[in-house]
């Protein structure tokens, strides 16, 4: 009982730092992006958080955690709702309540769709991206969830993702790396000849502080994983983590500055972010020099990626795809090559379930997105987009009293 | 020489730089002012629709020397122009001097 | 002692969550007025934090939990200042210290106060908006929480209040109404024929960040109301609560989009508060589905109860009178309507309270105010109402490097 | 292992809000400073918080903490790196791990060369500061704080410092000094007759938002200091921490009020700080009555402390020397006037090691300060001040889209 | 056609929109500036007080033709007065042309 | 009486400052503007190096009577030099006619 009630404090206190990471998402997103969209881009960060929490609730949790399995291993029986008797039973799990369970997997959920409304951000139509927002998080996020975490093939498979570097983060870059395919560059991104223009982000201060917020949700992203408040694991866990991210924004920083000669903030920021990724997978398997390690190579990846992005004239305003995909991918694969589970078999069996997952997700999310393209189109009028979204679809400024350029 | 002022919409100013540029018109100073005339916009706030007739607009102060005047003008009146309400105006006035701060050059040798 | 411990730990966190929320009001309330009367607001939450805390524990604390009655069950005998030696004893209560309980309840009484300060801002005196302010939270808040949490006669009635629809929220709420009304509106607010006219916002991302900081701090108050780490009941309360808060943005948000044809995000704000509001005084009895459902109508009330205040003339620039007052009424009713305790002599019992409540803040109030216009005035004057109360009683911008209208 | 687990939850709790802390730094400097040098602010922070911990988990965790000493009591023998052995071990300690206790002890590092950020913010070369920041965090704060946490003589004298007041905020404070001193104040701060001028912060509302991130902060500062979550000393240290925080504000409004005849909100927020770090030195074993007391003379400290450092023509843009030297040094001795400790000889020992502390201080700030302005030199030419460090080093802005003057 | 330039006190702006709309001049353009001049202000900032003549003010720009000229002039010096330090300044310039970008049209008739 | 408009250094601002209350010019009004030009600057974000001709600048706006024009403008051609390329223009335009708000007095006497 003594050790249910502790762990499950705990339980609820990271709970509550993941829901924080939604106001770090929120700052980090509207401080890169122009002012002129601010209001768009918060409304789609509430829409994602309240829908995506009710959704769960009604449909998902059960979709990822399925007591029985259609397809065994792979789809789960949709059994809607919570289920307020087995929530009775305190013997559900020593490590927190049914009740805690549900809301913190409930944070995770809207993650992944959060993810996705970064990247598209100032060009995509509001109601779209809804849709988009919810048939991601109903269909995509809960089933591959279910893969590793609700136990099935993955699982079996003997696949390794502590706290969703796949399931979570790369999920969510997929399906960002899909939907901006199809959505195309912002206005201005690209010039005539193709080369990549700065858009410069309208408030930057905001960001770096989203950045310093997301990396506290980390304590509870990564901390509450451990599922349990057991003192070594949470406190080792907490410890890579952390590391990892000083790191990646140590190797981003330092590497911008070899490249571009220029110490640039916003790479230092996207480098934290790429080292807290990068951790995730295996932030309970890694020794502090690992998880160094690993930050230092997700910084890494992150400046290259942002570079490789603009070289294939794809448009992410804040780098989540570097960040959560990318990195995503790279600390997933780090589980095989650092840290306890390190050898041959372990970085085969997580690079076959990188490589499954990011089939499905393309499939899903190319089926997704064209299917809304198709009833309700993907992008506003090129008039609404140099107007900025938030007088066209949201009659207001976000910065009422301010000058803007 | 003469200033020329004009008053556009923001989201026409990309193309009336490219405009500008194209005939030679590199030298300009711009700010953003806000307008009263005949457009209107609506907006919505908590509830409360409302319409206003302050617009945020571009004001082009351009300084040309006279061969220039008439195709700054030109160049303006075609890429600020999208036929509907709000389009804005251009002002011409007069110039008795100018001077480059950097060469104390006068006149209109100064002004590009 | 370990259950001491743990009950201990979780109500401090609850504390400091709670505490934070003083960020989440100041956000909020900066974000929705204009930028020339920043610094007056924020100087008043400040005193409000400050001031209160130091107050509550001088007088506040005693008053609102008295052992002995002056007028049994409805007034509290004085005993200023806190006991250490009462401290000293840790059989005081298994759920928290003697300290933990005076702090968590300290960052409750700078509530309501808090509240107020919102719906005054951009034209009240400051020096009057402080007398108001010290009275109110040393006299009208600590007398109606001892009726029913300091065991009074609601207690004695049967009445139910969670976590304080009606003690924390309602009384802010008809605090701030009371005053407004003899306030009056803001320059501008309303045209020559008493049409409401729009003053935005100057910063709705502060805003919007505001709200999801009262979100997180929202955790603490419902889940530290549980008054120990009881694994079930606070895991419960914490779903209830974040799926009202979920269900109260989406209600507001689909309301004002049908009424309004507009997706407008401050609504969609001021509708989760809403429904934190309305699922506080129930937060612990409530079933995942009847918390959506009083979320839902939560959010109804606020976008009415805004287009109501219009209607009537009242000025509330950040909302605190739909939200802390109208939801807040709701909330206190619901517990009659939804969960456990929901039955009809219940409903009555909740709505005779509301009423005593409502009546005996009214009239105090209305008792603090015109003593306090009397001896002080409430109002600045109209030359300092448009230059803005930050130039006027603070000598400085908020904002000094920004160009503003 | 019940008691270890609470104990470590609530020190990892408290190190996730020892960490935030810096988000609180961070606004609080960029807010009271032009917006033209934002981004070098914030990359100087991002910087101190990243490298900051690596660091100290290469070097500073074991220098602080010494195994063996070289100079018995003075300076420990450095072993790098993290002990995974010592890790293993659940006995390292009851009230955590030794993972949570390196992480804790890092957070806390950080801190004292953010101090140093603030005070020579806008017109530092970047490359140079972050010698010295990295040569302040690796030399200078470790070994005074084995003085006394590492059980040095300090603790052998009996000094008593509870969370820092000393270690951590006058070694930051001392450390500022004598880097600003060297420095030379901004362009423009005073005047050909050497008369201070204002130069005003560009976006108060973040400072504002910075402090009250900063108290919150402190529950974990001071919180965690008990090193075990034992009910009584935790929340007796919560609320005078909260209670000094309080009239610390309340202090410095008033006296800024006599003495300027102006409600100053900046002054405000700095008397809330310096009563934080004034109570920080005493937090377990002060009354909330001496709490306040405490609080109360803080805030004055730092209003006349701000006029004095005026006097001297050293430019403090944010002032850290009042809040975190002053207010660190009145802390200190306070533990010898108030509380259970008060007593000549001890106020005599908190005298001496204060004193120490200062000289210690200011000859390794000063080695290290000639040291990196003959090898990188200081400051910045004066055309990158006027242009901004933005621009000049970071080749951006940090509000790309706002009209600013 | 002459430019009217005012610079007047931004809490004024409300009145003297209302007052120029009564003589029918609906068409204007304004922005902020900072004015320097007799006024001063005194400011508190962290216990330095300090006085400054930079203002922040309104500046009108308006276009029209000779017979709206005076009573425009009247219609601010009107509405934007207080009597005290700092009311502002009207002055008059040439216009020698105008152009409504949507039309084409010139002179008197593209102003309004 | 005349207008001088000068663009200049933002940098260049306070010293221009003194030197025009040096000749007794205590009485302007200025704002921010974005000048195009010669003059280019460089610029990194996220990546991505490009230089940009649109240049943030100050624009002052001195009325002043006739044996004023010239001690103005020699004062702004010496303060807000540095010689490289981007100090800015100074633009001289007639002025028909000046009033004080406050007083409602014209003419040069109203410009002070
Ligand atoms: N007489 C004027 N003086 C100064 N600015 C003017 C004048 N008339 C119009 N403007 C500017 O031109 C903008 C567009 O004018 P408007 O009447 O709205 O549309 P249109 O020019 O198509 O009739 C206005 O918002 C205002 O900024
Ligand atoms: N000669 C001038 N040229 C441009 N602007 C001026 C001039 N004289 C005054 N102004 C503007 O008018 C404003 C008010 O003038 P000021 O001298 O302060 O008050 P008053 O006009 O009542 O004497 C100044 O702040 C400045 O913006
Ligand atoms: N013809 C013009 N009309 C208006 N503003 C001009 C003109 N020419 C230059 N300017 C302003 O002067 C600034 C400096 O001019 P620039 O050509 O860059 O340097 P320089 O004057 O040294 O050749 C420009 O940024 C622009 O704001």
């Amino acid at each position: 009982m003594e050790l249910l009630t502790i762990n499950n404090v705990w339980m609820m206190i990271c709970t509550a730092l993941v829901f924080f990471m939604h106001l770090g998402f929120s700052f980090l997103e509207i401080g890169l992006t122009r002012q002129k969209n601010t209001i768009n881009i918060l409304f789609k960060n509430f829409f994602v958080i309240t829908a995506g929490l009710i959704i769960y609730c009604l449909i998902g949790f059960n979709l990822m955690y399925p007591g029985e399995w259609i397809i065994d291993g792979v789809l789960g029986k949709i059994v809607p709702g919570l289920d307020a008797a087995a929530a009775a039973d305190l013997s559900y799990n020593e490590g927190y309540t049914y009740w805690t369970d549900f809301l913190f997997q409930g944070m995770f959920a809207a993650t992944a769709a959060t993810i996705i409304s970064g990247a598209v951000a100032e060009r995509i139509k509001i109601n779209s991206f809804i849709l988009i927002a919810i048939l991601y998080v109903t269909i995509v996020y809960p089933i591959v969830g279910s893969w590793h975490w609700g136990t099935g093939f993955f699982y079996d498979l003997g696949f390794y993702d502590f706290a969703g570097s796949t399931l979570v983060h790369s999920v969510g870059g997929w399906g960002a790396l899909v939907v901006i395919y199809f959505l195309g560059a912002r206005k201005g991104k690209f010039d005539e000849n193709g080369n990549p223009l700065a858009i410069t982000g309208s408030n930057i201060p905001l960001s770096a502080a989203g950045v310093l917020i997301l990396w506290l949700g980390w304590f509870g992203f990564n901390g509450g994983s451990v599922l349990s408040a057991d003192p070594s694991l949470t406190s080792l866990t907490l410890v890579t983590t952390c590391l990892a991210a000083a790191a990646g924004g140590i190797g981003a920083a330092v590497l911008s500055r070899v490249l571009y000669n220029n110490l640039d903030l916003t790479m230092f920021m996207n480098g934290v972010l790429g080292g807290l990724v990068g951790i995730t997978a295996g932030a309970d398997q890694m020794l502090p020099t690992s998880a160094i390690f690993i930050g230092l190579i997700a910084g890494g990846i992150v400046v290259l990626s942002v570079a490789l992005l603009d070289k294939c004239k794809l448009d992410d305003p804040v780098g989540a795809i570097p960040v959560h995909l990318f990195c995503g991918i790279w600390g997933t694969l780090a589980v095989g090559i650092f840290g306890e589970m390190a050898g041959f078999d372990q970085f085969m069996i997580q690079l076959a379930c990188v490589g499954i997952t990011g089939v499905f997700c393309i499939i899903l999310g190319t089926i997704i997105t064209l299917f809304v393209r198709a009833v309700a189109g993907l992008r506003v009028d090129e008039k609404e987009e140099v107007q900025g979204l938030d007088i066209a679809e949201h009659g207001t400024r976000a910065y009422g009293d301010f000058r803007v350029n | 020489m003469k200033k020329i002022e004009a008053i556009i919409r923001k989201s026409r100013f990309s193309d009336v730089k490219k405009a500008l540029h194209s005939v030679e018109v590199n030298f300009f100073s711009y700010w953003d002012v806000t307008g009263v005339g005949n457009e209107k916009v609506g907006h919505v706030y908590r509830g409360v629709t409302y319409s206003t007739a302050d617009i945020q607009r571009r004001f082009l102060s351009i300084v040309v020397s006279e061969p220039f005047v008439e195709k700054t003008i030109n160049a303006i009146l075609e890429s600020a122009y999208t036929g509907e309400v709000g389009d804005g105006k251009i002002f011409v006035l007069p110039v008795e001097e100018a001077y480059r701060i950097r060469t104390k050059e006068t006149g209109k040798t100064s002004l590009n």
